[in-house]
Formats: structure tokens, C-alpha cells, sequence
């Protein structure tokens, strides 16, 4: 029993956020969020892309002896956080967490496409079955989609119909996906396939989590901020008592949240999952509420960075069956009587 | 006379003929958000339709447009208003803030002047209340009005004027005195918006529209005939906007109660849909809080009637404003929130109006309506008083404690 | 449509408080909660019940030819209210607002002991089948009480097996009630006793909601005069905007509690009296909370006048199934489609 | 050595040594309340009982009687002690509080005099704070202690210490400078409670026992070797009693995790009953907080596990304690509010154990445990800190926010 990070993890973490920092500022994020098509999206995004590529993340989550560099979901969770507490716009969660080493269960099937989506010439992203609309589709060349829990396919992205919709989040590029007569270039069946896409809506869900358990600490960071800048009545706001408390309360919900995430990520129980789905959705809607009512009015416009953690945040909190459908998963892991035998 | 809960044949009768009118009138779509330069002319004119039949105003007096309705017979009307979803009120500032303040302050000139435009939807009014370093605390205000001759010359920066993008008028407050601190040396001034001196700018909110607007003055010339009551007393004027009234008047219980409606809808809906698909019921969290809303909205729809009772009786008001205030701002948010967490995925959609064989369409323009109107309901406990000041007004005013 | 109580009904309640002003203070109620037994305790409260009776308020809902004052629950529920304000021992919502009405129900076969009630001579208590606990049993000569729901039994008390039992509330004196094989002195069965019970248990469970209001408006008041005297770190405790907040927090709860209590009262529509029920518990439980924790440790201690309102506030939120059960109701209302009709 | 949550073999030996001797030794019926005195000396015993197998304080070094275990082992250990509902520790203030800090700061004879009675349970401590004008204000303290010779002279009035009643020694901090202010010239001082001069005096809490006691002194002398540590210096050993581990020994996360467990019990109980007698299911606000209450639970057990890898691992401490008195105190009030709703009725029926052939007594048995919980976790926000200055704490210290 020994829950802490190791110095490696700690150091991934840390370089991403390095690398974040001086490419993923409220700045950054406003020019691509102004960009008017994709083509400047994606030049606003350019040199963070670049960046990324080269910190040597591909394959992360790929057992070694398919090229990848064999980690578990627990080795990737303060990466994820950090993509959160950037509100990076990039799938890096998506793809190396969820995608990349479903590809890989694929076998054979698939080898060519892994190859050549984990040197970083395409990007390879996947949707749960059941799925009609998928954020970076447009920037994807091959989607990892099925309609049957018990299938698992791989189309070229260019042979499926993909509609661009809006999101609430300016940097999220949502697009509608539509199979129609698509044929797949691999396809699988049977049992395998289905514990398969439950792995990766696990990885999916607890990386989420992560994610927005970084939003909430990026969120609660900005409001202190603003909080001891802003004056009224003549004092920062921040020392007021209400405002204290409300923040405090914050920490509060994010600190019991974090434990719970990375217990799901290690152990990926699905109650457990489940639970750090609840907790970080939670935490990060209460540091998205409290730090926008600190910002007064201002937390109301497009002019502050706040808005788009907390957009972010809204967006992560609805995925994987979102904040509701977790909870009832716990719920009824409680009607079944399964909760009691969760320790010793 | 004792409780009576039974609403009398002549307020009956009078929701009878507001359902009908509205029934027969209403837009059948939509109409764009005021907040756009098309959707706010869609609104004007449909504040002139509702002026045509004495509808607009219905608790002003007779003489000025209105119907004379009292405070119950007004809740009837927005009752039904919301019932068949009628469109947002882009005069709302001019209706219920302004107007009732020219009614009392003005002079018999400016009444003239101003209050058939105003009823007709001919001038649209905005509020020109805060300023960047005065957010609830307007006793810090900058702007100043100062005197030359028969106008005022208008200098400084306002900030977060709804409806201010498109509106012709705005009023608020300005230091006449320069020289003054505080709650003295304010007067209650109009001005149009669209004079020299005067640039007025839209700040973009969450949801990406306008609905709030910076105001630059830059010596704008307004004559001193624009100025409501003496100078110098804007303060007290202001004041009297801020009470019940006002609050009731902008937060109709009508509104919470249909908005708990089409949440009961959404989870009855989404419940179905579950049962059809044989998938895990809603988590009992949202179902209680459904639950809970529903009670909320009639808990405050029920307390509006009986302050508009006591009222009518002869009451007066207590600290009704701080506690509706606080309640229907949470309640707000809390629909709102139960509303996303229903629509799961689907929450994070923006509206495809209009787009045609779109299977998603529905969808995202239902989701864009909670969106919004969550987006909106997390500005309730921020403006018109930030909640927490509510709080300590009810502790201090009402309970009785010291000042922190 | 006039949501306004009338002068009559004011100046009952007016008197009813003055009555208890003078006769239910905390002293009052902290020697009766001392009383060893069962007489001591009533020559504590004998003052009290001897003024209570002389206010006139027998038969307060028994129809005026059957020698009562024909009252509606909604003349009721201000007197209630000041019931619950002075936590008063006395049964007065339970035989006024509940059991001489029911026992007006029996028609002729319980006229000769209605007459003895009214007078002051007995006293009558109810309970809804099923009930296995009473409080104030053991002062009572007379019970109506029955197994079934189509069934209302009038017993000699002493007929009956009645067992003292502790409550949480030292004022409430509870009795196990065993009817083992005794035999009602009046009985009837069919759907209208079936109905006089859902009458009973609809009144009792309004008038419930309207003493919570009361204890939760009198814990706050104590609250309020806690914080203005008690001083730390030099000032009172109520000058901080964290007391202060959660003070007024109760205030908003009591106040949009008062008009659903009072409109279930005015209507008895099941969903407006489930509502009343959930309201004034959840308001009293938040002032009982409130009122505690302002106190510091010495809302934890028996010498505090306050523990008598809290306990008094807890024992009520949990009948007539309970705040729980009322909840459970609305919401059952919401499913089958019900509450959009509530209006218009 | 990254994240590995599965425990040793080391550690499940522990675990099983500890569940052999707790199911062979735990009493087979709850012992009556500490706060009487049949139950004070039923869980001295208890404590006598404990220390003979070195189960009594696992964390201590062997030298005292200890098993000199890590947090993780402790938290083991914890687990077992309330899976099998074992008692309540009597002497938690010395094991947890006082051992420690005479560990740390003791002479070598106080550690000969006090360490071994204490660990065997022949010595119940007792913390002697607060005064009547100093709740959470520790340095408002005003009892002093004035030297006179070899002996302390003690004058004053002590509130709310726990166990007092029966407990035969107290520590706390005195003023030995009876002209210092706030937190200067005070002094950690041990002060035996059946003493002439001393009056412990029980106060009766809401469920009719006494937990806590008040202490009178008048002129009670003490010797001077009852001091811990310099003059003048109790302040700054009083504050490292104050840290995580005395929130964590105190509250350990298995007490937590054993009330939801009941609780959930209880719901599913209750809940089979409705399905057996076709009547409404639990309401969802109640059945949402006991699935919350599981995931808080879990969530403080999982954050402690944290914590003590950290601190093992060499790390230091944060803003834990503060963060865990709001955690868990706001838990426990609400997983015994949620049993509460469960119960209805039966809720405030007082217990009858020991009642033979009566039909409510389980049902009362039960009510008892939860109401007495329930007031119980009422004074949680209350003691050791109020929630609302922890969340002070955490503002100012962690989020560094200015000081109102």
C-alpha cells in the first residue's frame, strides 16, 4: 500500500506543465476560440501541437512490444490533470488515453494504422458505440467507431460523413458522425470487443475526471486571484468572510475529489471510477459557480480567461453518461448491495 | 374575509381574456434573441402589438396606457404570459424601473415627453447603473453631470447596462457635484444613446451575445430638462427602484414555475426514454431535485401572493426584496443545473435553429435554451444585489445583528 | 383570492401567545421536563392547562351543531403556529386540530363523550392505524384508535395497555399503546371512516408543519440573541458574516415555508399538505442547526432553553411518516404527471 | 514504487492478527456510556484490556507499550477496531493528545511518572481548554497559575472538557503570567482532578449525559514539576497537539466508513420492508445523500490513505487538518440527518436495552445510536475548531487571502 506518485510521474507531470505554460495561456486559448474556420483553428494551434508531439507521449497507454511505451492509466492521470488545468484544446486525453490503446487491441488488424498514428503523421481518435457527436473528429484520419457494444471497427475519417456542430465550448470543434455505408478498414467481434470498449470508457471516464479536477484547481486559482485584486466598498473582496468560505469550501470539495480520481485511476474499479466521475464533476462545477459569482458581473463575459475552464468543465461534466448517470452507477452498485465489500 | 384561495369571476375573467389575446397573438416561433440587431426589433414591435391592446403595462393606470391592474391581477396576466412562453420583455427596464419612477418624479412635461414612447415601444430603455469600480456599491460612482448653462456635460465609464446595445434611452445616476462623496451629490439623469459623446459598446457574454453594454461618455451634452426630480436627490430616487416592486416585477413567480414545468417535462420525458431502453432510471439526486424545484417555484409563487395580498390590504413591505432575491436566484440555478445534468452529453450543444433535417436539431436547440438560461441563472445571485449582500441586509435590517 | 389572515384569526393567536408568554416559558418547560413522574409533571403544567382550557378553544373544528365553534383548519393553523413558538406540552393541535373533529365523525355513537371532551371534563387523543407509539396517551380518558383504515374505535383509555416510553423531547410523554382484546365503546367501518381518517391524518400533519414553523421562527429568534450577547475574539459573535449568512439562510427558509403551510391549511390538497410537511421540517431542522452551532458548545448543553425547541422540532419532523414519507409523496405526484395541474 | 493500493503481506498480518484478537476479546454487548460512572470504569477496563495484548495506543513506541506501527498500519488496525463495533476509547485524549506531547516535551521522570499509568489505563486524562469567555480562543485564556514556591496556585474556571467527570487527571494550558496577554505567558500544566481546590462538575448534554464537565479551581496547588516543557511556552507545545494527527488519530476515516456502512444497512433494510408492504419506495433526497454518504466516506478514507503515504514517504504536512475537520464532520451530521429521515417516527424513541419482551425495543435501541450520533455529530462543526474558522484557516493560510 503506497499511494503516492512516483519522481517519473511527477516529472511527466510536471514538464507538461511547463510546456503548457508557455503554449496553453488564456492568450492562446482566446486566439484559436476567434478563429473563424478550421484552417486558422488550427494554425492558432500550431506550435502547441508541435510541442506536444515532441514530448514523446505517443503510445503512451500501448503495451511496449506493440511500440508503445506500456504505462497504466495510473501513470497517465496527472498528465490528464494537467491537460485540464490548461483547458487544452488538443485530445491528448482522448488519443493516448482512450484511443491509441484501444487501436491496439485490435491486433494485426490494426498494426499499420497504430504504426503509423503513433509516429504522429494521423491522428486516431474512437466514440462508444451509440455515440452521434465527437469533439476534434475534424482533425482525426481515422475513427475507432461501432454502433454494437460486442463490435469494434476502424474507418479512414475521409469515408465517413462528419457534420461540424457547435459546442458551448469555443474550443472544443464538435462534429456530428454519420456511418451511413462507411466499410471499415479492421473490424473485430465477439466478447473481447465489448470488455474492450468498456476498458476505454473506464480510461475515458477517469481521465476526464482528471481533467477536470485540474479545471477546478486552474478555476479556484483564478478566482483567489481576482479576488484580492478587485476591490469594493474599498477592500478586496477577498476578505470578506462569504467570499472566504466559499472558496475554502472549494478546496474542500477538490482535495476529497483528488484521492478518488487517482484511486480509479490505479485500480479502475468501476464503482470506483464511477465515484471520481461524481466527485471531480462535482468540484469542478463548484469552483466554475464560486469563481464566476467572484467575478461579479465580469465572470459574465467573454473578456475574462475564466470563461473557458468553465466551459471546458460543463462540457467534460456531460460525457461518459455525465455527472447523473454516475451517480445512479454508484447508487445501484448500492441497491445491489456491492458497496460494503469495496475495502478489506 | 379570512384566506381565500379562490380566485374571484373577475379575475377569472380577466385570465380568460389574457389567454385569449395571448393565444391569438403570440409569436408562433421563437423570436431571435434581443441581443441581436434583428431580434431586438422583433421585440419592439412586439411591445408595440402588446401596447395596441393595453397588455404592455397592465398595472400602470388607465390615463397612461395601462389597465390599473392591482398586484394579484398581474400575476394572473404573467401567469398566463408564461404559460404560452411569450417573448422576453426588451422594455422590462423602461416598464417597471423607469416608468414608475417618471410616473412619481417626473414633471408633467417630461411625462408627456417620455411615457407614450416608452408604452408604445417606441423608445426602448436601458439602465445605466454601474460603473467598473462600482459593482453593487453605487454609492461609489464616478460619472459626473456637471452644469454649463441650460445642459449637463457628461464625462466617465459605465458598465454592464442591459440592453444597452440597442436601446434608444438609458437613465441611472451621475455625480452632479464633483466635488461630493458618496450618496450625496447624485442626480437622477436621462440620456439618449445615440448623442455625440456617447459610445456605447457590447460586452460578449458567456453564451457569446451582447446583452450587457460599456457606455463611454466623453463630454455628452444632455439639457438639464433630462434630469428626474432635484438635483442632487438621485440618490432617494434611485432607492425607490429598489425595492419590492422591482423585484417582483422582474422575476415574475410565473417565471420559476414554468421554467419547473418544462424541467418536470424534461425528466418525465428522459425517464420514458429510459424506461424504453431498459437503462438506469435518472440518479435520485436530480430526481430530488426536481422534486424540490417544483416546490421551490410554487413556495414562492404562493409567498408572492400572499405578500400581493397584504399588500393590497393595505400592508407594507418588509424584507420581502432581500429574501426573494436570495430564493428565486437559487432556484434558478438549480433548475438550470438539474436541467444539464438530465441532458447529460447533450448539454454541451449549441442551437441549430432552423437547419433543416439535422437529426441533432431538436436536441441542440433544447439544450441551448437550458444552457442559456443556466448561463443566465449564474448572473441571478450576482446582479441586483449580490446575494451575499441580501444576506447581511436580512441579518442586519430584519434579525437585528451588528454591523461586521 | 385574498391570501390574508382576518383580524379574528390574528387576535386568537395573539391571545394564545400571550397566554403562553406568560405560561410556557423556558423555566416553565424545564420543570416539567424535570418532573420525576407522571403527577409531578402535571402539577407543573397545571397552572398552564387550567388557562388553556379557559381560552375557549374547545371544539374548535367540531361542526357548531355538534357543540363546537365550526371552525375551518385554516382559522387553526395561527394557533398551531403559537403552539409550536412556545414548544407547548400540551396536546392542544392534537385533540383540537385532530381528535375532537374525528370524534365528531362517529356521529351518535360518540355524542355523549364528545360532550364530556368539549367540557374539559376528559380528554380525547387519535392515532392512525398502525400506530404503536402516542405521546400524551397517558393523560388522555378517552382514544380513538383502530387496526384498520375502514375502521374508527372509541376506547375507554383504561381499557386499553398503555407502557410509558422515553422520547428524545422530555415533554412529550410517549406511552406504547397494545389493544390486545379490548373493546371500543363506539365503532364504524366503510369508505367514509376511510376517509375521516385521511381527513385526521391531513390535519394533523398541516398543523405539524405549522408548530415546526413556529419552533423554527422561536429558534431563530434565540439564535439571533445568542449571537448579539456572546462575545470571541472580542466582538459579538453575530457581527460575523458567516453567523450572519447562516442565520439568514433560516430566515429564507421559514419565510418561503409560512405561505405553503398556510395555503395547505387553507386548501388540505394532499400535494399542498405533503408540501407543507417538507417545508416546515426542513426549515425547523435548518434553524434547530443553525440555532446549535451559533451556540457553540453550549447548544450541545441540557442548560440551554434551546435544546427544548430542537428536541421538540425533531420528535415532529418524524410523524405522519415523517418528513421523508411527505417528500416521497410529492414526488410519487410528480411522476404520475400531477403537478402541472396544480394551478389554473 | 508508484501508486500500488494493494496492501502487504506484511499488512494483512497485521490485519489478521488484529481481527483474532478484537473478535476473541471485544465485548459481546456494548458497554454502557463513559459518561456514567458504571461505564467510565467498564471502558477503563477495556483500556487495561487493550494495553495487556499492546493493542492500546499500536502507534506509541514498543518502549512504552506501544507497537511503534506506521499511519497505514494504524489505519489497518482502525478498520478492524470498528468493524467489530469495539468500544469507544475512554483515554483517547491521553493516548492521542497528552502521550505524544509528553513524549516530545516531558522530562525523563515525567515520562517514568505519567507514560505507564496512563498506557495501562490506571490514569484517564482528560484536556482541560476552554474557559467560559474562550470557546475557539484559546489565548483569550484566563486561569492562572502562579508560582508560589515549588507549587503552581490555580485559580479559575475551565469549560467543556471531555471526560472530566470521571477522569482522574486534566491538561491544559494556564496563565503562570498573570499580566501576559493573548498567547503569551502561558504554560502546559497537568493538574490531577480529585484534588482539594479542584470541583469537577458534570454538564448535562442534550441526551441527558455528561461528555463534558466544568472545572472550578480555587487556590488548588499543584507542584511545579507539573509543568510539560519551558514557562511560558505552552502556547507553541499546545499548538503541535493541534496539527493532522490529532484530527486523524481522533477521527480515523474506519469510524466514518462504519456509520455508512449502517446506514446503507438501514436503507436497504428499510427499503425490503417497503417492497414486502407495497408502500411508497425511500424518498430520492434520502436515497441520493446515503449514496453520497458511502462516496464521502470512501473519499476521506482514500484521502487519509494519502496522507499517511505522504508523510511516511517523508512528507510534510498541509492544510489537512483544517480540511478534514469540515470533511468529516459535515459527513457525519449528514449520514445521521439521513438515518433520522429513515427512522420517521421512530426516530425519537430513547432506548430500552435490557427491556425484555417489548416490541419496540430494537427499534428504540436503534433510534438511540442514531439520535445520540446524531447530537453528537451536531457539536462536530462546534468542537475542535469551528468549520467556519477552519475554512478561515484555509483561506488565509492555503489560499492566501487577505484577513477580513
Amino acid at each position: 500500500m503506497d499511494f503516492t506518485f512516483d519522481e517519473e510521474q511527477r516529472l511527466a507531470a510536471q514538464s507538461l506543465r511547463e510546456l503548457l505554460n508557455d503554449h496553453c495561456q488564456g492568450s492562446d486559448l482566446r486566439r484559436a476560440a476567434n478563429a473563424r474556420d478550421l484552417p486558422s483553428f488550427e494554425a492558432a494551434c500550431a506550435t502547441r501541437r508541435a510541442r506536444l508531439a515532441e514530448l514523446g507521449l505517443a503510445g503512451a497507454l500501448v503495451p511496449a512490444e506493440q511500440g508503445g511505451l506500456g504505462l497504466g492509466v495510473v501513470d497517465f492521470v496527472l498528465l490528464a490533470e494537467e491537460a485540464g488545468r490548461a483547458a487544452l484544446p488538443e485530445p491528448l486525453v482522448d488519443v493516448e488515453g482512450v484511443a491509441h490503446p484501444l487501436l491496439a487491441t485490435l491486433g494485426e488488424l490494426g498494426e499499420s494504422t497504430l504504426q503509423e498514428t503513433l509516429v504522429g503523421s494521423a491522428l486516431v481518435l474512437s466514440a462508444a458505440p451509440g455515440t452521434t457527436v465527437l469533439a476534434n473528429a475534424a482533425f482525426a484520419q481515422y475513427l475507432l467507431l461501432s454502433r454494437r457494444d460486442d463490435e469494434l471497427a476502424l474507418y479512414r475519417a475521409s469515408d465517413i460523413s462528419l457534420t461540424h456542430r457547435e459546442s458551448v465550448d469555443p474550443l472544443r470543434r464538435l462534429s456530428e458522425v454519420a456511418l451511413h455505408d462507411a466499410k471499415p478498414i479492421a473490424r473485430v467481434t465477439g466478447a473481447t470487443t465489448s470488455s474492450a470498449w468498456q476498458a476505454a470508457r473506464a480510461r475515458s471516464t477517469v481521465l476526464n475526471a482528471a481533467q477536470l479536477l485540474g479545471l477546478g484547481a486552474r478555476m479556484l486559482e483564478i478566482a483567489v486571484a481576482y479576488s484580492l485584486e478587485r476591490k469594493q466598498f474599498g477592500k478586496a473582496i477577498g476578505s470578506n468572510q462569504a467570499v472566504k468560505h466559499a472558496l475554502a469550501d472549494v478546496m474542500v470539495k477538490l482535495e476529497f475529489a483528488r484521492p478518488v480520481v487517482y484511486a480509479a485511476a490505479a485500480t479502475l474499479a468501476p464503482v470506483r471510477v464511477a465515484h471520481a466521475a461524481v466527485a471531480a464533476a462535482e468540484a469542478a462545477d463548484r469552483a466554475a459557480r464560486a469563481a464566476i459569482q467572484v467575478h461579479g458581473a465580469m465572470g459574465y463575459s467573454w473578456e475574462v480567461d475564466l470563461q473557458f475552464y468553465a466551459k471546458r468543465a460543463w462540457a467534460l461534466a456531460g460525457l461518459n453518461g455525465g455527472r447523473s448517470a454516475q451517480f445512479a452507477a454508484v447508487h445501484q452498485s448500492l441497491l445491489r448491495g456491492e458497496l460494503e465489500a469495496q475495502w478489506a | 374575509m379570512a384566506i381565500d384561495l379562490q380566485y374571484t369571476p373577475k379575475q377569472h375573467a380577466l385570465r380568460a381574456e389574457a389567454r385569449a389575446w395571448l393565444e391569438a397573438n403570440v409569436p408562433r416561433e421563437p423570436l431571435p434573441s434581443y441581443d441581436t440587431a434583428e431580434g431586438f426589433e422583433a421585440h419592439r414591435h412586439w411591445e408595440t402589438k402588446l401596447h395596441s391592446d393595453r397588455w404592455s403595462m397592465v398595472t400602470w393606470p388607465q390615463e397612461y396606457g395601462g389597465r390599473g391592474l392591482d398586484l394579484i391581477e398581474w400575476l394572473i396576466f404573467e401567469e398566463e404570459y408564461y404559460r404560452v412562453d411569450a417573448p422576453g420583455r426588451v422594455n422590462q427596464n423602461g416598464v417597471f424601473l423607469f416608468g414608475p419612477i417618471l410616473m412619481e418624479y417626473g414633471t408633467p412635461e417630461q411625462k408627456s415627453r417620455f411615457l407614450p414612447r416608452l408604452a408604445s415601444g417606441a423608445d426602448i430603455w436601458a439602465q445605466v447603473w454601474s460603473e467598473p469600480q462600482a459593482g453593487s456599491d453605487l454609492a461609489a460612482l464616478r460619472t459626473t453631470a456637471i452644469r454649463d448653462g441650460d445642459d449637463y456635460v457628461i464625462n466617465g465609464h459605465k458598465i454592464w447596462s442591459t440592453r444597452a446595445v440597442y436601446a434608444d434611452w438609458g437613465f441611472g445616476l451621475f455625480r452632479t457635484d464633483g466635488a461630493s462623496e458618496r450618496h450625496r451629490g447624485l442626480s437622477y439623469v436621462v440620456v439618449p444613446l445615440r448623442t455625440p459623446g456617447v459610445t456605447v459598446r457590447g460586452i460578449p457574454q458567456l453564451d457569446g451575445e451582447s446583452g450587457f453594454a460599456e457606455i463611454f461618455f466623453e463630454n455628452a451634452r444632455v439639457p438639464v430638462a433630462n434630469r428626474i426630480g432635484d438635483e442632487g436627490r438621485g440618490w432617494s430616487i434611485a432607492m425607490a427602484t429598489a425595492g419590492f416592486e422591482r423585484g417582483l416585477m422582474l422575476r415574475s413567480p410565473a417565471r420559476f414555475q414554468r421554467t419547473a414545468q418544462r424541467l418536470i417535462e424534461l425528466y418525465r420525458r428522459e425517464e420514458l426514454t429510459r424506461r424504453e431502453q431498459q437503462t438506469a432510471p435518472i440518479d435520485p439526486g436530480v430526481a430530488a431535485t426536481v422534486t424540490q424545484c417544483w416546490m421551490d417555484a410554487e413556495a414562492y409563487a404562493l409567498s408572492t401572493y400572499m405578500t400581493a395580498s397584504r399588500l393590497i390590504a393595505g400592508g407594507s413591505i418588509g424584507a420581502e426584496a432581500s429574501l426573494n432575491k436570495i430564493f428565486w436566484s437559487e432556484l434558478d440555478l438549480s433548475m438550470h443545473r438539474a436541467a444539464l445534468a438530465i441532458l447529460g452529453a447533450r448539454a454541451e450543444l449549441r442551437g441549430l435553429a432552423g437547419v433543416e433535417g439535422v437529426a441533432l436539431a431538436k436536441a441542440a436547440d433544447e439544450a441551448t435554451r437550458w444552457m442559456d438560461g443556466f448561463l443566465f441563472s449564474l448572473a441571478g445571485p450576482i446582479y441586483a444585489g449580490a446575494n451575499e449582500i441580501q444576506r447581511n441586509i436580512i441579518a442586519d435590517r430584519v434579525l437585528g445583528m451588528p454591523k461586521g
